[in-house]
């Protein structure tokens, strides 16, 4: 009965109501066959001005990260070694990649740091020119975010922000995302062909990564709450667990007695 | 463990079958009943879950967002609920006494005091509604993302236990005519029995609001 | 319909009884055994549909490129297939067919306990079957979210999703009701005689079964209900902007979605329990170990469903425990393959078409076991994660599992639900291409994952086009079967032989009424003094 | 029809006088946790939270919903649903404490 109404309610919805939306959303908001603005000027490691149109000449891996980043950050970059180390493409010369921190506080050094830390990882000869970590403004890198569809917010000192590859086709078009933290080599190829040939290509797998910030006070507060509330369950589920074998065994006797 | 004498259960199917009412398999209808109210209370639990998991995770926010209520409606609510919860097992004490007028005097009270609840909460509703602290509401999204999970927890969880509330004021309504037919009488009251468990299960839900919306400040 | 029935037997067959006529006789009819017709039919013909869709995305993968659709299309499609195949389908499967029909009969019962509350469960059923259809046609296009409707981007999305969505709440309403009634009905309604421990096996996989629809489905309600109210109001509560947290929308998924495979599961097992001591001349060996490892099954199954998300970011000390209780699961199951086999050891095997199924399940089901335990080991998990590999594990698990169960029930019991004897020989012919077709298929599927063809994508790199091209052409063997198979069951319903009461030799109490069976079942309520299975002089316990 | 827990039931009355006593200790544990939720701190407050509410609802499921008067199947099948809400919640609690 109650489900009828409940139902009928739900299903009356849809004719009521638009999908609402929050003002500023964290994730991505997909901008397939758009064109990044290919002349926003960003520092490379050296600290030179350099413009995107002067990097982009082939398919390009595009990750949007900050390096000060204790979240999702490392572990997506892990994977993406990782998935580098395999894939069978040649860096440099049918594709590249391009790290690009969207916090303005991230300096020309930080990102030469990384970079050289990165390349370290990478157990296959890499040109360092096919991995480049660039850093910028914060009009600049909000331009490039905007103009990709991702979406971040500042939380105290870090940043919430979904993890995914961003595909560029060497004219600088997006043509396909590639969701979450972890890649498989033969999917990067693929993207990579795709871009290659400048096909855009809708997503698959849209289960995105968040990072979150970490907050230690309220961690503490966590496992205190946690070890409470667990105790006291236990403890109410071994009174009620004894409380039954109590009175069921003498139920059990008076049936038998009955019957 | 031994079968359950079949006779009697067997006389049941065999008036289902054939679409009669001879007579009623009360324990099993009560199994039913509960393994139903099973469901609500892990349908709740899915909230109660989610909510223990933010607040873990925001304590101060909830902490700040949860003193923004009016715990005096809170509480007089929760009086109410329970008052009623209070006729509706002697709504069904009366019935089982022979007591039909008793009972119905009783179970229309439980109505009603679902009516007053469902008031109160209408106007606790709209206070917040009208400072826009509503999902999407201008004024809840400019607060910290705690607060907004807070404020959404708690218009879900009450709001699914508003329409718990309605459903079951509908299914008591239909018992009162039951009753007043005498279609449920001191021989066969499983009806009102069950009527009964859903309403105090929808009292027992609101016990654990209480003290997670209201007092957690 | 069946005059020699009529004939026969005093009381007409509860095909031919009634004062209605024609489909209101069927849909206004609360006889468990009409509703469990109702929904085999309804059932068939969803899995016919995503057959349909299945073989397409196939054909899609026989080239590089597109070959017959654009990736969007192909997104959809997938999204389709595993929402009809698994709500429609294998969820519902043998408990709502076999089980509403053979339940009570098995239990000596007239009916189930709520006959109409029956009825209503199969009109939530059809209702959230539209609904899901409904959505592929109507609002912004087909659900693109896979089926698992991941937030936050199923909140975001533009396509169809609360639709679809609230068609996966009504289906789970129904399936909840189902539990409810069966557990009900084993509590209350066995014959006098009929204990806990001389009840068919069947029945001691649907009641686990019921429990975990009961105490798993409203979870999954709620989570829907959160996305639907998510996408109306933005509450916040899987919305990153807002603070929420979308990992949690994935532990409350997989909370019932994982239990939910031990739904789909443990019916068909205890369907291939009641085969196998028939066609083997046995008692069943071990019966208390495979009544219980089925409670096993689904109190354990119900605390694994992390392992889902390895690669989602949990905790690490939550992986490890997960991935533990995820080998754990693997005992139960083990135990009653080792009976079923200790089963037919110096049993005497009649390979009779049901028997046929049923052994491929055990095969199948032990290969779709042991790539699920290579899951459950982490390492190898984050290797195969959105590849192939799950895809062929979960096919080998769900068709070469639920899939197989379904057909040898569907064999085994059809005589008696319509009264009908099929063509046995057609239908262990059709045995050969459904098994060849079936592993020359997702075997290849398994080897494909292995090598790092990531799915649910609509193309594919050139070292993968031989592979695929395999698998497209198994697909085509597979489904070619599959109709023979199911063509075999209408030719006998037209036109098919009158079925004895007991063709198999079979000894549970269904084989001691008439094919089809009256409408109140039993003549005279039966008492049962012996153990089921009871094929030895030996009494077994 | 004979059998011995359906008689039970049709003959178990519970007193009006039982529901009211009832009724008065709900209401008090009410009180009472109100009072402390509202002037004693945090920690406090958190225990006082776990322990009375369980147990008012505890009271309504054991008098009101005549737990008490029904057989040892009932109350078992109630242990395992509560039992399975407690495993759900102190799983996924691992989960998000070692997070």
């Amino acid at each position: 009965m109650k489900a009828v109404v409940l139902g009928v309610l739900l299903f009356l919805w849809p004719a009521f109501s638009g999908c609402a939306r929050a003002a500023e959303e964290v994730g991505i908001d997909e901008k397939l066959g758009a064109v990044i603005p290919a002349d926003l000027q960003l520092n490379d490691e050296a600290g030179q001005k350099v413009s995107l149109r002067q990097l982009i000449d082939k398919p390009t891996v595009l990750t949007l990260n900050y390096f000060r980043c204790a979240g999702i950050c490392t572990p997506q970059l892990n994977d993406l070694v990782r998935t580098l180390n395999t894939v069978e493409l040649e860096p440099g010369k049918d594709f590249q990649v391009i790290t690009v921190s969207f916090d303005s506080r991230d300096t020309p050094d930080l990102a030469a740091g990384k970079r050289a830390s990165y390349l370290k990882l990478l157990k296959r000869p890499f040109p360092p020119a096919a991995w480049r970590f660039l850093t910028g403004d914060e009009a600049s890198t909000r331009e490039l975010t905007k103009a990709v569809g991702f979406g971040f917010k500042r939380d105290k000192d870090a940043f919430i922000h979904p993890g995914a590859l961003i595909i560029l086709s060497p004219d600088g078009k997006v043509t396909r995302y590639m969701y979450g933290i972890t890649y498989l080599p033969a999917d990067l190829q693929m993207a990579v062909g795709e871009a290659a040939a400048g096909l855009p290509r809708p997503s698959i797998s849209k289960a995105l990564k968040f990072c979150f910030s970490y907050d230690p006070q309220g961690h503490k507060y966590v496992i205190s709450f946690t070890r409470i509330a667990g105790s006291i369950s236990l403890l109410m589920a071994a009174v009620f667990g004894v409380f039954i074998l109590v009175t069921g065994r003498r139920r059990d006797h008076t049936e038998r007695a009955h019957s | 463990m031994s079968s359950p004498a079949a006779q009697a259960h067997t006389d049941l199917a065999h008036a289902e079958a054939h679409g009669q009412a001879v007579h009623r398999d009360y324990a099993g209808a009560k199994i039913g009943m509960w393994l139903f109210l099973f469901t609500e209370i892990l349908l709740f639990g899915g909230l109660f879950i989610l909510y223990s998991a933010y607040r873990a995770k925001y304590p101060h926010e909830f902490h700040e967002a949860s003193n923004e209520l009016n715990f005096v409606i809170g509480v007089i609510n929760t009086v109410v609920l329970l008052t009623s919860s209070l006729s509706m097992a002697l709504s069904i004490s009366a019935v089982q006494k022979g007591n039909r007028r008793l009972s119905m005097i009783f179970l229309a009270a439980t109505v009603v005091l679902g009516g007053v609840f469902l008031v109160n909460k209408y106007f606790e509703w709209m206070v917040k509604i009208h400072h826009g602290l509503y999902p999407n509401g201008p004024e809840l999204l400019k607060r910290k993302p705690g607060e907004i999970l807070f404020f959404g927890l708690y218009f879900t969880m009450t709001g699914l236990h508003g329409l718990h509330v309605i459903a079951g004021m509908i299914v008591l309504s239909i018992l009162l005519v039951l009753l007043a037919k005498g279609r449920i009488g001191q021989d066969d009251y499983i009806k009102l029995e069950n009527g009964g468990l859903y309403w105090h299960l929808v009292d027992v839900i609101w016990i654990f609001l209480l003290p997670l919306f209201y007092l957690a400040a | 319909m069946s005059m020699a029935a009529v004939a026969a037997h005093a009381e007409p067959s509860f095909l031919d009884a009634g004062e209605r006529k024609g489909l209101l006789a069927w849909v206004l009819s609360t006889d468990h055994k009409r509703i469990a017709i109702l929904y085999l039919t309804a059932m068939l013909i969803f899995f016919l549909v995503g057959v349909t869709m299945g073989i397409l995305m196939r054909l899609e993968q026989l080239t590089m490129g597109e070959t017959i659709m654009k990736a969007q299309t192909y997104n959809a499609l997938f999204t389709l297939h595993g929402v009809i195949m698994i709500f429609l389908f294998v969820i519902p499967g043998l408990p709502a067919s076999f089980g509403n029909f053979f339940l009570p009969i098995l239990i000596g019962a007239k009916d189930v306990a709520f006959p109409r509350l029956n009825l209503l469960s199969w009109y939530f059923f059809m209702t959230g079957a539209v609904l899901a259809v409904t959505s592929l046609f109507t609002g912004g296009g087909p659900p693109d979210t896979g089926w698992t409707f991941y937030a936050p981007y199923s909140i975001r999305t533009g396509t169809n999703v609360s639709l679809a969505v609230f068609a996966a709440f009504i289906l789970g309403l129904s399936s909840i009701l189902t539990g409810l009634n069966f557990v009900t009905t084993i509590h209350r309604l066995r014959a006098p005689g009929m204990t806990w421990h001389r009840m068919p096996l069947f029945a001691w996989s649907l009641y686990a079964t019921g429990w975990v629809q009961i105490l798993a489905t409203p979870i999954i309600g709620i989570t829907l209900m959160l996305v639907i109210m998510e996408r109306f109001f933005g509450i916040g509560v899987f919305d990153p902007a807002k603070g929420g947290d979308p990992v949690l929308y994935q532990h409350l998924f997989w909370i019932y979605s994982h239990p939910a495979v031990y739904i789909m599961i443990l019916p068909a097992m205890g369907a291939i329990t009641e085969i196998i001591p028939t066609f083997a001349h046995r008692t069943i060996f071990g019966y208390r170990f495979i009544a219980y490892s089925s409670v096993a099954i689904a109190a354990l199954g119900s605390l694994v469903w992390a392992h889902h998300m390895f690669t989602s970011g949990i905790s690490d000390m939550a992986s490890l425990v997960f991935s533990l209780l995820t080998f754990l699961v693997a005992i139960p199951s083990a135990i009653k393959v080792f009976n079923w086999v200790a089963t037919l050891y110096k049993g005497s095997i009649d390979l009779q078409p049901p028997m046929l199924y049923a052994l491929s399940f055990i095969f199948l089901f032990c290969i779709g076991g042991l790539t699920g335990i290579m899951q459950g080991a982490l390492a190898v998990n984050v290797h195969v994660h959105d590849t192939y590999f799950i895809v062929g594990h979960f096919h080998y698990v769900m068709f070469g599992g639920t899939g197989f169960g379904f057909f040898a029930a569907l064999l085994y019991w059809f005589p008696k639900m319509f009264g009908k004897m099929y063509n046995r020989k057609v239908a262990t012919l059709a045995w050969f291409p459904i098994f060849i077709g079936f592993n020359v298929f997702y075997f290849t599927m398994l080897v494909l994952g292995w090598e790092g063809m990531p799915r649910r994508y609509y193309n594919h790199l050139p070292q993968y086009h031989t592979l695929h091209v395999l698998a497209t052409v198994g697909s085509w063997i597979l489904v070619g079967g599959v109709l023979v198979l199911l063509g075999n069951f209408i030719v006998a319903l037209l036109k098919g032989q009158q079925a004895p009461a007991n063709p198999w030799g079979g000894i549970s109490l269904e084989w001691t009424i008439p094919s089809p069976p009256t409408v109140e079942n039993f003549e005279e309520v039966p008492t049962i003094t012996q153990p089921p299975y009871h094929f030895n002089p030996v009494v077994h316990r | 029809m004979t059998q011995l827990t359906l008689a039970e039931e049709h003959g178990h009355i519970v007193p009006y006088s039982t529901f009211i006593t009832v009724w008065v200790i709900l209401l008090a544990l009410t009180m009472i946790l109100t009072y402390v939720a509202k002037t004693f701190h945090e920690a406090l407050s958190v225990w006082a939270m776990l322990t009375i509410t369980p147990l008012k609802a505890g009271l309504v499921f054991y008098y009101f919903m005549h737990l008490k008067f029904e057989g040892p199947l009932l109350k078992a099948m109630v242990f395992v649903a509560l039992s399975t809400l407690v495993v759900f919640i102190g799983m996924l609690f691992f989960d998000t404490s070692f997070q």
